[in-house]
């Protein structure tokens, strides 16, 4: 098995000090392959957004290592880090408060060639930018406006077409299409996944939209609360989920197989999500799950195989009892 | 017009239901009187009545002097000594009035002269009488008996009762160890009240010596501003108003009267270019003092040849007057240009805001007249105390240039209250160094009569035409405005004194 | 979210429409309008002094005080003339330039220390920034003419030490507003993806938060500009600012109190001028601040209707 | 307002305190010597020296201000060299004139502007608008000094119906309080016509309206409450500014007032003076401050003033 392309372990990002920090990244571990796209879903708070900013080293972690290319990038500093950020790029959640109102195109496309001198000369800036637009289906002329006078999918358009400027090996999506219309995610998503086949790109795709991430995704992970509880290849978690948070959470997908429709029952998760700051005992879901036993309070279960499924692994107590009932 | 009918209806509405608690004089009361003066007395003690601010209060209303000066000609005049005379070269008798008392009680004799003398020259109390008019002369003053009175002094002074008529003699209850801010004296009027910052109050004394005086109360109050203090008396705020500007005194009630006060240009003759006495001349004929006079001068102001007014003892008649002569001025300094004079330095012109009426104005004017005859002059306008500092020694001795604007005031009536200080080696505002000048000085302070008189008439003659370390200016007068119900003639005094018990209505 | 940009689609016209568009929303202020023609003016006549095209300038005792509204004069007389016989309008001319020279300088000088400080401050907080905001604190926290008072006399009443004294004084509140400003910007996510591409805080501060903070702190100066313009007029009136032979307003109508009752129009004048001034100042920074301000846009236009 | 709050806030303000009395003291030093300004011109250089001694000049500008630091911790303020009398006492004379000429002129201005600008912002675009907007734009640019000479030439010289300048009954306090009152109305009478129109188009005047509430109501209650907490802030900002003196307007007046003070204090060098209306002035904006908080949180009990 070759080397992953990102290797993430035990990485943790604790906000605050004293007895009790908000754990948002609590001891996170796994990896991304070369060209694989790894969806991350969750709700909202649940700690995605700030693994994310982790990762791309808008925050400190506060332990644990994540290493793209060999390169470690919570320890990476200086003309290091700056190397770093060629390889990694992320497309931010909202297109509107992503890109510098104040900005042209043209100059937003190529800020980052002026931040890494050498990459493009500045002479073939304007034809690299008109490239990179049409690529992500925009025109040439498109370059001499300002962000003001596109819509919230064409401004997404340039926030990839920004994104992939550094031609990175590893593109982080933060919920990239959450913020515009439900006609315009699909366009984007398409495009998304259409430039990771041209480019054989990594992508981290974050999102609380489970069909979206069902689009792209290769392989799943599923967060609750700062932990991962339950990762898999799409089709395992997608057709079997075994952990009781997937199940609520896909139990409100809408299943594009008519035979399934009504068949499947929504659950209706009770109560609010827990304070980060102190979470539950035990297992962290335990709050609000309807199959919580004494055992989930005393211990936290581990991220394990714990059924049939191919190369599920889950953290949950009642995980096999789940799989067998359902044969 | 009919806008300002408008607006003078809505004033006067206003102003009617505003008035109706307190409403402004059109006249005033008849036993009442309000003169106002430029600035707040900085003391009212009386040993500080060198400061025309504090002795306009003081002087011959609270507090009295052995003997005044003439205003007519200068002699010395009883007060409350009734005669003097020199005993020998450092002694003089003084006989004392009876039958005086002091607004607290006390009873005026010789030992409360004693105090006062005494208490003037305190060091630790740096009374500015002491520091004035005193200054370099020891005073030791005996009573022999209550009406009786000896002072010996140190060094021979043949004006002793001169410099007598700057001592204000206070009650000998007044602090030895401290200013009085409520000083009792022997004068017509005792203090009433003095409100800090807003005005002195007086009031006749019923067991005054002399004539009564003919208004009872008075009140001085203070206005920075000349148009305004010359608009108080129009609108019955106040019926006497000191230093009118020339411009506000132009009407029958204002009296120009001269204040003893010469204004000059004090020349920095020891650097270059005015180190030159061609440069010194040059500026004097540069300067146009026909045309200042009559405009930003009052036309009574007279153009001075010397530094002290005619009524000095020791003013020398036979000084010709600068005539202006610009052509003859540029040739002067083209002269001092060929020789190698550097006439093209930037010379500064130090002026003090506010030293007399349109001081500003006036250096802005003389700065042009310069520039006409080809001095290169800047003018930078200072506030007191770094004018002060220009003023008086020590001086940096890389200094610019310069040309310092200033007044010299002379009210004792000698010249050698003038010269020592500021035309001497030793003197703290001196430019000049110059033996034979020194030397003049010197002899003529220690002469007496005629010898006196002639030694200072040479001395302003040399410093006028051989040392030329001035411009003079103007002989100057200070304006008072006063209502035309009252009853007051300002005299040459009345720059450091207001005579209250002379002043009544018609 | 209101979208306008299919008002200004075609690119190259967008600046050109701009104008236009700002000439539009000018017009829709008559006030503005009115003020802008008197700034003009004032503008034009310091050029036509400073072009010597004003003629005679010299002292002349005696047309001293001359009254105004003589118009058999020479037009310059038409205000009278001042103390030494100097033509009003030629003065009042003479003293616009200083008076909105020390007032431009002085507002630039706060505007661009002030932007910078505040911004610092903002962007790196901690000990330097907190340094700042307690200075500013204490300056903001004793008024304004104590601390002139002190500068002029420590430093002397020159016109550049007045522009020192002046701008340090207006700084604590650019810096306050600069700051405020920087935080909010600072948590933009358009900072955060500058960052991703390696951007350091150099580049950020330059290219994303100064450029975001401009107008608002643009709009604060214009604000100041009539304020200081006060200020400075104050000061000089009081004896602390400009000295003749310089002159300003604020000199003119100080020297024209010791005239008030002889020579009215020697004070009148020069403050009716600084009124108008002011005055200029202060609506056009409200029309400005309301062109930068898409929600109060329709104030300007629907007027026209 | 807890107690606890403003324990904090005097602890903070005793240190700024510190901080401006410290550089003060260096400031007004730095200013020049007062021995010249206070001795005759004629008086020798032994005079001179010994009034040094005698003021504590002549020692290391560190030992002054040892001895200094002293005295103002027992709140000495030292004897005023011009008015020969206790410091403090001077200044609490001027103080109480300037506070109550600030004040007047404020709660005047506030009132009028109040009125004149929920009059404007109610007629919004209209000629009384219009009207309201130029004067009120003239009354926030008019030189203050300028205004009162104005004044005194209109309703002293020529009308004669007014006092020049002066310090007495009430007609005295017409003119200053005329031309302190003129900044303050004009910047609150926009201040309060902007944010009244502003919260007259907020959605919540609307609803206020559907629900059937009278036009006036509408008005007053919303919009009013919407429009004082500005007007509030910017009269705080401003009264703590008055409480420095109206310096000029206090100087065209001859109005014994603490601005007055302190610049006749500054050109006289008169350290003990200047120092000790620093302080006062200092106080009394620390309270005004506070003053403010408190009124603030009152009009609207959203602000908790934390």
């Amino acid at each position: 098995m070759t080397e992953p392309l990102l290797k993430v372990q035990n990485l943790s990002r604790h906000f605050g000090s004293g007895a009790t920090p908000v754990r948002a990244v609590d001891d996170v571990s796994f990896e991304i392959a070369r060209g694989e796209t790894l969806g991350l879903v969750g709700e909202s708070g649940c700690g995605k957004t700030s693994l994310v900013r982790t990762l791309l080293k808008l925050g400190p972690a506060t332990s644990g290592s994540a290493v793209l290319d060999g390169v470690e990038i919570t320890k990476a500093r200086g003309s290091e880090l700056h190397e770093l950020r060629r390889n990694m790029q992320v497309v931010f959640q909202d297109p509107y408060q992503s890109l510098n109102p104040r900005m042209r195109v043209d100059r937003l496309i190529s800020e980052p060639w002026a931040l890494h001198p050498g990459l493009v000369p500045k002479a073939r800036w304007r034809e690299e930018t008109v490239k990179l637009l049409e690529s992500v289906g925009l025109r040439a002329e498109h370059a001499d406006r300002y962000p003001s006078e596109f819509s919230g999918g064409q401004r997404q358009r340039l926030g990839i077409a920004r994104a992939l400027t550094l031609n990175p090996t590893l593109l982080v999506c933060d919920e990239p299409v959450s913020a515009l219309d439900v006609s315009v995610q699909a366009q984007v998503v398409n495009l998304l996944a259409k430039l990771r086949r041209e480019r054989n790109l990594a992508m981290l795709f974050v999102a609380h939209d489970l069909a979206v991430v069902r689009h792209v995704s290769d392989r799943v992970m599923v967060m609750y609360l700062g932990k991962i509880i339950e990762t898999g290849p799409k089709q395992s978690i997608f057709s079997a989920p075994a952990h009781p948070y997937t199940q609520a959470l896909m139990s409100a997908v809408p299943t594009p197989d008519p035979r399934l429709r009504g068949h499947r029952k929504r659950i209706v998760l009770q109560g609010d999500l827990p304070s980060p700051a102190n979470p539950p005992s035990g297992c962290r879901f335990r709050t609000r799950c309807w199959k919580a036993t004494s055992i989930c309070t005393e211990q936290e279960p581990a991220l394990t195989a714990r059924t049939a499924a191919p190369g599920l692994l889950t953290a949950c107590h009642h995980a096999d009892t789940e799989f067998a009932r359902r044969l | 017009m009919k806008k300002i009918t408008a607006i003078h209806a809505l004033s006067m509405g206003l102003a009617m239901s505003l008035a109706a608690s307190v409403a402004i004089p059109a006249r005033a009361a008849p036993d009442k009187l309000t003169v106002v003066v430029t600035d707040e007395p900085k003391s009212l003690d009386p040993c500080d009545t060198d400061l025309s601010g504090n002795s306009r209060i003081l002087h011959n209303n609270i507090t009295e002097a052995l003997v005044n000066l003439s205003p007519k000609d200068g002699s010395v005049v009883p007060s409350l000594a009734t005669s003097w005379r020199q005993v020998d070269s450092l002694t003089w008798e003084f006989k004392l009035r009876e039958g005086v008392t002091f607004h607290d009680g006390k009873a005026f004799d010789a030992t409360a002269v004693v105090a006062a003398v005494k208490r003037a020259q305190d060091p630790a109390l740096a009374c500015e009488v002491g520091q004035a008019t005193l200054k370099g002369l020891k005073l030791n003053a005996e009573a022999v008996n209550p009406a009786t009175l000896l002072i010996k002094t140190d060094v021979a002074e043949p004006i002793l009762p001169n410099k007598m008529s700057a001592l204000d003699i206070g009650s000998p209850a007044t602090p030895g160890d401290a200013k009085t801010r409520t000083p009792a004296g022997t004068g017509p009027y005792k203090l009433v009240a003095w409100t800090p910052g807003q005005s002195v109050g007086l009031v006749a004394y019923e067991g005054y010596w002399g004539d009564k005086p003919a208004i009872p109360n008075a009140t001085i109050i203070w206005r920075a501003e000349s148009a305004v203090r010359a608009a108080m008396v129009d609108t019955g705020e106040a019926q006497i108003a000191y230093e009118i500007a020339p411009q506000d005194g132009t009407t029958g009630q204002d009296h120009a009267f001269p204040n003893a006060e010469t204004s000059l240009l004090r020349i920095d003759a020891q650097i270059a270019p005015l180190n030159d006495k061609r440069v010194r001349e040059a500026l004097n004929l540069a300067i146009d003092r026909d045309g200042l006079i009559g405009t930003i001068f009052h036309k009574d102001a007279q153009k001075a040849m010397q530094v002290v007014p005619p009524s000095v003892f020791g003013f020398n008649p036979d000084i010709p007057v600068w005539t202006y002569d610009p052509e003859k001025a540029k040739s002067l300094l083209a002269a001092a240009k060929a020789d190698g004079v550097p006439v093209d330095n930037e010379i500064v012109i130090y002026g003090r805001i506010g030293i007399y009426p349109n001081s500003s104005e006036s250096l802005e004017a003389i700065q042009a007249m310069l520039a006409d005859a080809g001095f290169n002059a800047r003018l930078e306008m200072l506030e007191t105390s770094p004018w002060l500092k220009r003023l008086l020694k020590p001086w940096n001795k890389d200094r610019q240039p310069s040309i310092l604007q200033t007044q010299i005031d002379n009210a004792e009536g000698d010249a050698v209250f003038t010269l020592p200080n500021r035309f001497t080696t030793d003197g703290n505002q001196s430019t000049i160094t110059d033996a034979g000048l020194d030397k003049l000085i010197a002899d003529a302070a220690k002469a007496t009569g005629d010898e006196r008189k002639k030694l200072f008439q040479q001395a302003f003659k040399y410093i006028a035409i051989d040392t030329v370390n001035i411009a003079p200016l103007f002989h100057m007068v200070t304006i008072a405005r006063v209502a035309k119900d009252v009853n007051y003639t300002p005299d040459v005094q009345a720059g450091n004194e207001i005579k209250l018990k002379s002043i009544s209505y018609r | 979210m209101t979208d306008r940009s299919t008002e200004f689609l075609p690119a190259r016209e967008h600046r050109s429409r701009r104008i236009l568009w700002l000439a539009r929303a000018l017009a829709g202020d008559p006030m503005a309008v009115a003020a802008a023609i008197w700034l003009l003016i004032v503008v034009l006549a310091i050029l036509t002094d400073a072009m010597s095209l004003l003629g005679d300038n010299r002292i002349s005792l005696k047309a001293r005080n001359l009254p105004p509204f003589d118009f058999g004069q020479p037009w310059t007389l038409w205000l009278g003339a001042d103390a030494l016989g100097r033509p009003l309008l030629v003065r009042l001319v003479q003293a616009a330039s200083t008076t909105i020279g020390i007032a431009l300088v002085t507002v630039l000088t706060s505007l661009i220390g002030g932007t910078l400080l505040g911004v610092v401050a903002g962007y790196f907080g901690g000990i330097i920034g907190n340094v700042i905001m307690r200075i500013c604190d204490i300056i903001l926290g004793f008024p304004t003419l104590l601390v002139a008072l002190f500068g002029l006399y420590l430093f002397g009443p020159s016109v550049g030490n007045l522009v020192i004294v002046l701008a340090v004084t207006r700084m604590p509140a650019y810096i306050r507003v600069a700051r405020a400003e920087t935080l909010e910007v600072r948590e933009r996510l358009f900072v955060d993806a500058a960052r991703v591409f390696g951007g350091g805080s150099t580049w950020i501060l330059r290219t994303h938060i100064l450029p975001s903070v401009a107008p608002t702190m643009l709009t604060l100066a214009s604000v100041n500009l009539a304020m200081v313009m006060l200020f400075e007029s104050g000061l000089s009136y009081l004896g602390l600012g400009i000295q003749p032979p310089s002159v300003s307003w604020g000199l003119m109508v100080a020297q024209g109190q010791g005239y008030l009752s002889s020579a009215w129009w020697l004070g009148f004048f020069p403050g009716l001028a600084i009124m108008f001034t002011t005055m200029s100042f202060n609506l056009l920074a409200n029309w400005f601040r309301i062109v930068n301000d898409p929600s109060q846009h329709w104030r300007l236009l629907s007027r026209r209707r | 307002m807890s107690f606890t709050y403003f324990l904090k806030r005097a602890a903070f303000a005793a240190l700024a305190l510190a901080a401006l009395m410290t550089s003060a003291f260096f400031l007004v030093r730095l200013t020049g010597d007062p021995v010249n300004l206070y001795l005759p011109v004629d008086a020798s250089d032994a005079a001179r020296e010994a009034m040094r001694v005698r003021l504590g000049l002549d020692r290391s500008l560190l030992a002054q201000f040892f001895d200094w630091a002293w005295d103002m911790l027992s709140l000495d303020f030292g004897i005023s060299l011009w008015h020969n009398r206790p410091a403090m006492d001077v200044v609490l004379e001027a103080l109480p004139n300037t506070l109550a000429l600030g004040a007047i002129a404020l709660v005047l201005a506030f009132i009028a502007a109040i009125g004149m600008g929920s009059i404007a912002a109610v007629n919004s675009g209209g000629w009384i608008d219009r009207g309201v907007n130029v004067l009120s734009q003239a009354a926030a640019s008019v030189p203050d000094f300028w205004l009162g000479l104005m004044g005194v030439l209109l309703f002293a010289v020529t009308f004669r119906i007014l006092p020049t300048s002066g310090f007495g009954g009430p007609i005295y306090w017409v003119l200053p309080v005329a031309c302190l009152f003129a900044r303050p109305f004009g910047t609150l009478v926009q201040i309060v016509r902007g944010s009244m129109i502003e919260a007259l188009n907020a959605t919540f005047v609307r609803t206020a309206r559907a629900k059937g509430a009278r036009d006036g109501r509408v008005t007053f209650v919303h919009a009013l409450r919407n429009a004082l907490l500005p007007a509030v802030t910017v009269t705080g900002d401003l009264a703590a500014q008055f409480a420095g003196g109206g310096g000029v307007v206090e100087v065209v007046f001859g109005f014994p007032g603490i601005g007055k003070l302190l610049i006749d204090g500054i050109l006289k060098r008169d350290f003990a003076i200047v120092q000790a209306s620093i302080f006062a002035v200092a106080v009394v904006i620390f309270f005004i401050n506070i003053l403010v908080d408190m009124l603030y949180a009152s009009i609207d009990p959203r602000v908790r003033v934390e």
